[in-house]
């Protein structure tokens, strides 16, 4: 362990314990509502940045597996009165299965054309959910009933959304974590980095990359059932629209890409900015905040090209064990 | 099923196709020169829409005189988009390339949103209210074929824009260097080219052609913040499907596009035609990348350059 | 152990290789040579699966091994280096030996074991938080060498591994190179300088236009006429 | 007076140092060659002339004009034209089009056309094939073309990067021959060649260079006597 | 890390605490109330539209002295998609701790809305959504003021049975009527609404198409329409889709009767991109201006004066009926729901309004006010919230139903 790891170790806890313990004391259900997004999302980028951070194929496809998980729970409950603690894994079993399809449809695609073709990918999800009526009722949507139950993974309080948006948050780093520790991390990077070195030192590149976007996929699926059981009602325009593909990756770019801990950053900083700036220019000159947004968004590609986590980690964790 | 229906949705078929070529010459020419997907395309093709609209209702400009505004307008907006947001991107890694033009689209969309509101406005010219009646041809079998005379105008002017502006790249000494410098950037530096100021150019170019589409959509389609996004994605489609760079290519498969769409619209359902183009889109990028209609593909051409170095 | 086949390649409508056939022993060092152009890399590249010969098959311990992918033939104990260095840049190179090292080892603690011990044998263990892209050149040379090592290969195909090098380096990468064929391992290089070549090799195979001009002992090779033209040019007369 | 004097040149890519304080001088009308071995850095030294790496201390006079700094565009407009490694031809123009292009730096209506013709009778066998993708030439008439494109931009210095890499000896032999044709009257040669004999033979100087340092210096037959030369560079 | 890295870091920190700290409470002596709207994103086209009713109608109640002396003070909320909804509802009432809100036009946001505002027992008015869905969850604070989408389709149906058949000589099941709608929540809605009516009356429904309304063509749509020549089309579409398709029927020479919604071709930009084409378009909805005319007294001067600002304001621009609608729900709450609570305390405005009974034409527009009570099958509606039915007459929009208030005839032309 690097020199620094102790303080490394203490920093990590203290933030841990403050993400923990923080809910407990905000009786402000605004600022709850706050903590669960930046939690679901800080989520889905980190899920997000396993394919396309750590992968190198850039995604804009992602709100196709976020929205298969959210109604493939949601179905299962509403017509079969399957709980969402098992609806959620089958529909993570659909979107792996899924991404890993795309993967071997797409993968022997560069860069751009491998972006556009999730991009249309993602729509013909979208149309799907939008005219596959029998099924999702398009675009009139599915609406959960509010009665709390834990069984119904639907919370009186927002304390339990909360503690499950942290759970899956902590979830997804500690995978992500793991994955950086991992041969199939090695393999991913080395993947990006240089794709005929890592075939010369006998990465199997097709395997690799499927693993990680079976895992990608099935943990966005897992978040978006989480959101559904959040937001109680569900239609294509909430979980499925495109602009959730161009969201999920602008946080873990402002974050940093293909390091551990960037996506959530990512959220954590630009999800109350997204609130606050709506809250107090929304009504007043409606676009104007959507302008500052993206021309945050702008500023940060273009001087902290590593996203606002990846440049303070070279700054002051460079060779950290856990700040990856 | 009548021969006449078929013949009208041919011509309707290949009348928006010729709209789809339109808007996305420009595209293609910017992805074939720097390689960067202009993902704020569209916005652009909105502000033209906008311009010619406002030219209209304030000037009482016709649309297709408003182009004499919108061309120096648009390659104006051009090279200072370039200089501002495109030129740091060239080069750069393939997620600020998207993303910087994603960003540029949220912002352009929502400067019109602020400025404009989100209301609908469109342009009515009294001299294209009634559409041209072909035929009866009964030699033929064929009842009145019906064509829409803004639509015809688009078509027209659309596939001679494409027309000149191919000879322009084929034959002017400018396009002769805009094409050696999209094959090899380095060499044509080492020929004493100023690449970046073919960048400006190029790109410009790529602004003003959208500008000229946006003033031949006006008379036809409803402007709005929004409307870009819904043609970005068919222009994305077009141009893949062209083979990303090709003009020749981009006017083919927006033809092609444009017929897939009207005939799936009828034969499948118009809920899915939308569908149908995007699952033809990937079949392509995934069977044949360099496109349907493309010479050399562009993953080609990248390997060429490999192998040179 | 490498037996070479009637292989041949083109490109585009050019033959780059054609009909190469030979043999290589258990625990050779043997030298392929040939001006620019020749074809050197593209047999490389052959062997080790990037590309596939138009004809002729490859032989690896008794295995063809000619429709395999790179990473299938690496697992089975043959690796290359590549001759314009492709480490990866924003790994340091510890990281860079680590992979090398996981496509044998079980596990991510048994690679760093080993990619250690390659280190220290390479004498790069100093410079092992360096990230990829700051090295000088020798240096991507070694980790080029190190990485290729770490996944204990019984042959591997060095191309170039000492062009740029100063003299000093040279030496070190001599020594390296003499080394590794004591420990066992087969080697097959490409290379320039011919005072090492001749040097360390004992067998060489010659290349020109792709074809298979020579083969044989480093003295044989030298005195033969189609190398001296191949190198020098047509109206050079041998001294 | 030198045309071309590069002082104390340090080049670097990336972190990396390719280049140490190298010196060297072209004179007017000479034909100057550099050999080495691969990656002793013979490109990178003309990359660095023609501005294409910019990470670079020292100083490089062309005509008494320091070069260091420029972008790659200007220094082509000064006339030091660089013929790369490789060839590089436009594969996609045509082969009148690639050497149009060639005389950007150069074109007006009438010299356009005269540049042609003088270059078509250099490379009749061009001329012949003027209307066909350059890509579709084969090796050695696309190194014809590469160095006619050079001579399109009126070079003062034309620099050639392994003309002959490649090229079955018959074709080596033309390329000679026809680098003997160009050379003189207006046209100085910088020259980075692995077929060691031929280039020193044909040069009046010559510059050896070994791992990114200037270690041997003269005229060209200096060179081929130098024992160290033969040793290091042909093994014998 | 550079100068530059460190001044957007900077930027970004400086705007946070300045967005953070920045929301203030307004003094009291007030009404608070919330509004959520789609003011951003391709929902605002109608969001921005009817929040301008609200904003009328709190300026009138305002400058007529507020309510029970007090005056009304929007906080207003953007909400672009069902997560902002959900988000500004909570932003809404914990941190503004509103209890009353005024919200959301589009179905898919109210229902991700009214969920949170349910779940915080506030008291909610939808102004717009008219999904059946919103009213179907038995909320208990949730009230909708305007028609729901089934009202809306029974009356449409009816009409065309009842009136439209026999004014074209032909029996209601002779009828032969196609119905195509855009994809989203809005048409998915309303056609539903249409199919079960029309079976349920047994007319023929010779097919039913969707589309997006993002869709940049329709010729495939028409042509398909032309070749079962369907007597009456249903179209439910916005006005963005509806140009689109008015546009290339009539030049495909698509000879139905096309019968549309106040959304679409309802909206007075439909008359502008159409001129003269726009003549005989039959839009239901909201009823349109010349209802004023014949209104009851009190409604009558409230919807003219309401008339007069709104131009006033928009360059002269008549409202469009999703304005209309805005306003009728604020002015419901200000002129009878808040005065009988005269609290905002949740519990009583929702005893307030469930013990309103207002009469047919007593109320705003020509609507009266009763609101389905708990336990029914739609909890919350006004049922006496109705549709009108208007058509383009030479470049009016005129309302021919309710008969009542009609200021036109039907007139059918059969092409």
């Amino acid at each position: 362990m690097s020199s620094g790891g102790k303080r490394d170790g203490i920093i990590l806890l203290a933030g841990m314990a403050v993400f923990a313990l923080l809910p407990l004391f905000v009786k402000n259900d605004f600022y709850l509502d706050g903590f669960i997004l930046i939690f679901v999302w800080g989520a889905f980028a980190g899920a997000w940045n396993i394919i396309s951070g750590y992968g190198g194929m850039v995604s804009l496809g992602h709100n196709a597996f976020f929205g298969i998980g959210a109604y493939t729970s949601t179905l299962l409950f509403l017509r079969q009165g399957v709980s969402p603690w098992i609806g959620m894994w089958a529909g993570a079993a659909i979107a792996s299965a899924l991404g890993i399809v795309l993967g071997v449809i797409c993968f022997r695609l560069r860069s751009h054309y491998f972006a556009l073709a999730t991009l249309a990918f993602g729509q013909v999800a979208s149309i799907i959910a939008l005219n596959w009526r029998g099924l999702t009722e398009g675009a009139e949507g599915l609406t959960l009933p509010i009665r709390p139950g834990f069984a119904k993974m639907i919370f009186a309080t927002k304390l339990g959304y909360v503690y499950m948006g942290l759970g899956l948050l902590v979830a997804v780093l500690l995978i992500t974590y793991l994955i950086d520790n991992s041969k199939l991390g090695y393999y991913l990077v080395a993947f990006r980095e240089n794709e005929d070195a890592a075939r010369a030192l006998g990465v199997r590149t097709g395997r690799v990359r499927l693993a990680a976007m079976a895992i990608s996929s099935a943990l966005s699926a897992l978040i978006g059932s989480f959101y559904a059981q959040y937001l109680l009602y569900i239609d294509p325009s909430s979980v499925i629209r495109i602009q959730i593909a161009v969201q999920v990756a602008l946080f873990a770019i402002v974050g940093g890409v293909g390091t551990v801990f960037g996506p959530f950053v990512g959220a954590l900083i630009f999800i109350p900015i997204t609130i606050f700036l709506r809250a107090r220019l929304g009504t007043a000159l409606p676009g104007l905040h959507m302008v500052i947004y993206g021309g945050i968004l702008i500023l940060v590609l273009f001087y902290m090209p590593k996203g606002i986590y990846g440049m303070l980690r070279e700054r002051f964790f460079p060779s950290s064990r856990i700040f990856k | 099923m009548s021969s006449t229906l078929v013949v009208q949705l041919v011509i309707s078929g290949i009348l928006l196709g010729g709209i789809y070529a339109l808007s996305s010459i420009g595209l293609t020419l910017i992805f074939g020169v720097m390689k960067i997907v202009n993902f704020a395309h569209g916005e652009f093709l909105m502000l033209a829409m906008y311009v010619s609209f406002w030219l209209f209702h304030w000037a009482h400009l016709d649309p297709y005189l408003s182009m004499l505004i919108s061309v120096p307008l648009f390659f104006i907006i051009g090279i200072l988009t370039y200089k501002v947001f495109i030129k740091k991107t060239i080069g750069a890694p393939i997620l600020s390339q998207i993303f910087v033009t994603v960003g540029l689209s949220i912002i352009i969309e929502n400067l019109a949103l602020l400025f404009w509101s989100a209301d609908f406005r469109t342009v009515s010219l009294s001299y294209l209210s009634r559409p041209i009646i072909l035929g009866p041809f009964s030699g033929l079998g064929l009842e009145e074929i019906i064509v829409n005379k803004a639509r015809l105008i688009a078509f027209i002017l659309g596939i001679s824009l494409s027309i000149a502006f191919y000879l322009f790249m084929r034959f002017s000494y400018l396009g002769k260097v805009i094409r050696a410098t999209s094959q090899d950037r380095t060499t044509a530096l080492l020929m004493g080219i100023n690449i970046d100021r073919v960048y400006t150019i190029s790109f410009a170019m790529g602004i003003l052609l959208v500008g000229i589409a946006g003033a031949l959509m006006i008379p036809i389609y409803t402007v709005h913040p929004f409307v870009g996004f819904e043609f970005v994605l068919i222009m994305f489609v077009v141009v893949v499907l062209g083979g990303m760079g090709s003009i020749v290519g981009a006017v083919v498969a927006g033809l092609f596009i444009g017929v897939v769409e009207v005939f799936s619209g009828f034969f499948i359902g118009p809920e899915s035609k939308q569908a149908v183009y995007f699952l033809v889109f990937i079949a392509v990028l995934v069977l044949k990348p360099s496109g349907l209609f493309g010479e050399k593909g562009e993953e080609e051409l990248e390997r060429i350059e490999a192998i040179g170095e | 152990m490498l037996e070479v086949r009637n292989v041949s390649k083109w490109f585009g409508g050019n033959p780059v290789l054609k009909d190469i056939s030979f043999e290589i022993h258990k625990g050779e060092i043997v030298g392929l040579i040939g001006p620019n152009g020749a074809g050197k890399t593209t047999l490389f590249n052959v062997i080790s699966g990037f590309y596939r010969p138009k004809t002729g098959d490859i032989f690896f311990q008794g295995e063809n091994i000619s429709r395999l992918t790179p990473e299938d033939i690496c697992r089975r104990g043959l690796c290359r280096t590549f001759q314009i260095t492709k480490p990866f840049s924003n790994l340091t190179v510890f990281k860079n030996v680590v992979i090398g090292a996981l496509s044998r080892e079980k596990g991510i603690r048994e690679a760093e074991n080993k990619a250690e011990e390659i280190l220290e044998l390479v004498e790069m263990t100093p410079k092992r938080d360096l990230l990829g892209r700051s090295l000088t050149i020798a240096d991507r040379k070694r980790l080029e060498v190190a990485r290729a090592l770490a996944t204990s290969p019984d042959l591997l195909l060095l191309d170039e591994v000492m062009a740029g090098l100063n003299p000093n380096e040279l030496k070190e990468m001599i020594a390296l190179v003499k080394k590794l064929s004591q420990r066992g391992i087969t080697l097959f290089v490409i290379e320039h300088i011919m005072t090492v070549i001749m040097g360390i090799s004992h067998r060489i195979i010659a290349l020109d236009h792709g074809e298979q001009i020579c083969v044989g002992s480093p003295c044989d090779v030298a005195e033969d006429p189609k190398v001296l033209e191949a190198y020098l040019g047509e109206d050079y007369v041998a001294p | 007076m030198s045309l071309l004097k590069i002082e104390k040149l340090n080049v670097f890519y990336g972190d990396v140092q390719v280049l140490r304080d190298v010196s060297l001088e072209v004179k007017k009308g000479e034909v100057a060659t550099i050999v080495g071995a691969n990656a002793a850095g013979k490109s990178t030294l003309l990359r660095a002339l023609s501005g294409l790496l910019k990470k670079a201390s020292g100083s490089i006079r062309f005509n008494s004009e320091e070069l260091l700094g420029l972008p790659a565009f200007e220094i082509a407009a000064k006339g030091l034209i660089h013929v790369p490694e490789g060839r590089r031809i436009f594969p996609l123009l045509t082969v009148q089009e690639n050497l149009e292009i060639g005389a950007y730096t150069r074109r007006t209506e009438g010299n356009l056309k005269k540049k042609l013709d003088e270059v078509y009778a250099i490379f009749p066998v061009l001329a012949e094939h003027k209307g066909q993708a350059a890509g579709s030439l084969s090796g050695g008439e696309q190194q014809m073309l590469a160095i006619a494109r050079g001579l399109m931009a009126e070079p003062t210095l034309l620099m050639i990067d392994e003309p002959s890499l490649g090229l079955a000896p018959l074709l080596v032999a033309k390329t000679f021959q026809v680098l003997e044709r160009i050379k003189g009257e207006d046209v100085t040669i910088l020259l980075v060649e692995q077929n060691v004999v031929r280039a020193l033979e044909f040069s009046d100087r010559a510059y050896a260079l070994e791992n990114g340092r200037i270690t041997l210096h003269g005229t060209g037959l200096d060179l081929l006597k130098d024992p160290y030369l033969k040793k290091a560079y042909l093994g014998l | 890390m550079g100068k530059k890295q460190w001044a957007v870091i900077f930027s970004i920190a400086v705007m946070a605490v300045f967005f953070i700290t920045g929301a203030g409470h307004a003094a009291g002596g007030t009404w608070r109330i919330g509004t959520i709207y789609p003011l951003t994103g391709p929902l605002s086209k109608n969001g921005v539209k009817n929040f301008d009713g609200v904003k009328i109608a709190t300026q009138m109640i305002n400058d007529a002295g507020g309510v029970l002396g007090k005056k009304v003070v929007l906080v207003s909320a953007d909400a672009p998609n069902p997560q902002a909804a959900a988000s500004e509802a909570n932003r809404l009432i914990t941190n503004e701790k509103v209890t009353c809100i005024i919200g959301t036009q589009a179905s898919s946001l109210s229902l991700a809305a009214t969920v949170v505002a349910e779940k915080n027992k506030v008291f909610y008015i939808e102004t717009e959504g008219v999904s059946g869905l919103i009213t179907a969850r038995g909320f208990k604070y949730l009230f909708r003021t305007t028609f729901s989408s089934g009202m809306m389709s029974a009356q449409m149906v009816d009409y065309i049975a009842k009136v439209v058949a026999p004014k074209m000589g032909k029996k209601p099941y002779d009828l032969k009527i196609a119905v195509i709608h855009e994809d989203g929540g809005f048409g998915t809605a309303i056609s539903k609404g249409l199919k079960a009516r029309a079976e349920g009356l047994k007319l023929n429904i010779v097919s039913d198409l969707s589309y997006s309304a993002k869709a940049t063509d329709l010729s495939g749509l028409v042509l398909k329409l032309k070749q079962v020549k369907p007597d009456i089309v249903l179209a439910v579409q916005y006005i963005n889709d509806a140009i689109l398709f008015h546009r290339q029927a009539k030049e495909l020479r698509l000879k139905s009767i096309i019968m549309g919604t106040t959304a679409g071709q309802g909206n007075p930009d439909f008359v502008k991109a159409l001129g003269k084409d726009a003549d005989g378009v039959i839009a239901f909805g909201i009823p349109s201006e010349f209802s004023i005319k014949n209104l009851s007294s009190q409604p009558k001067t409230d919807a003219a004066e309401f008339v007069k600002r709104y131009k006033d304001s928009h360059n002269g621009a008549y409202p469009s009926p999703t304005s209309f609608v805005g306003f009728a729900g604020a002015w419901i709450l200000y002129k009878f729901i808040l005065p009988r609570a005269k609290s905002l305390d949740p519990e009583k405005l929702r005893e307030a309004a469930l013990s309103l009974d207002v009469p047919k034409g007593q109320g705003v527009l020509n609507w009266g006010i009763k609101f389905a009570g708990p336990g029914a099958k739609n909890a919350g509606q006004n049922l006496r919230a109705s549709a009108g039915i208007n058509q383009w007459q030479k470049g009016k929009l005129r309302l021919i139903w309710p008969k009542e208030v009609a200021t036109a005839d039907l007139i059918v032309k059969v092409k």
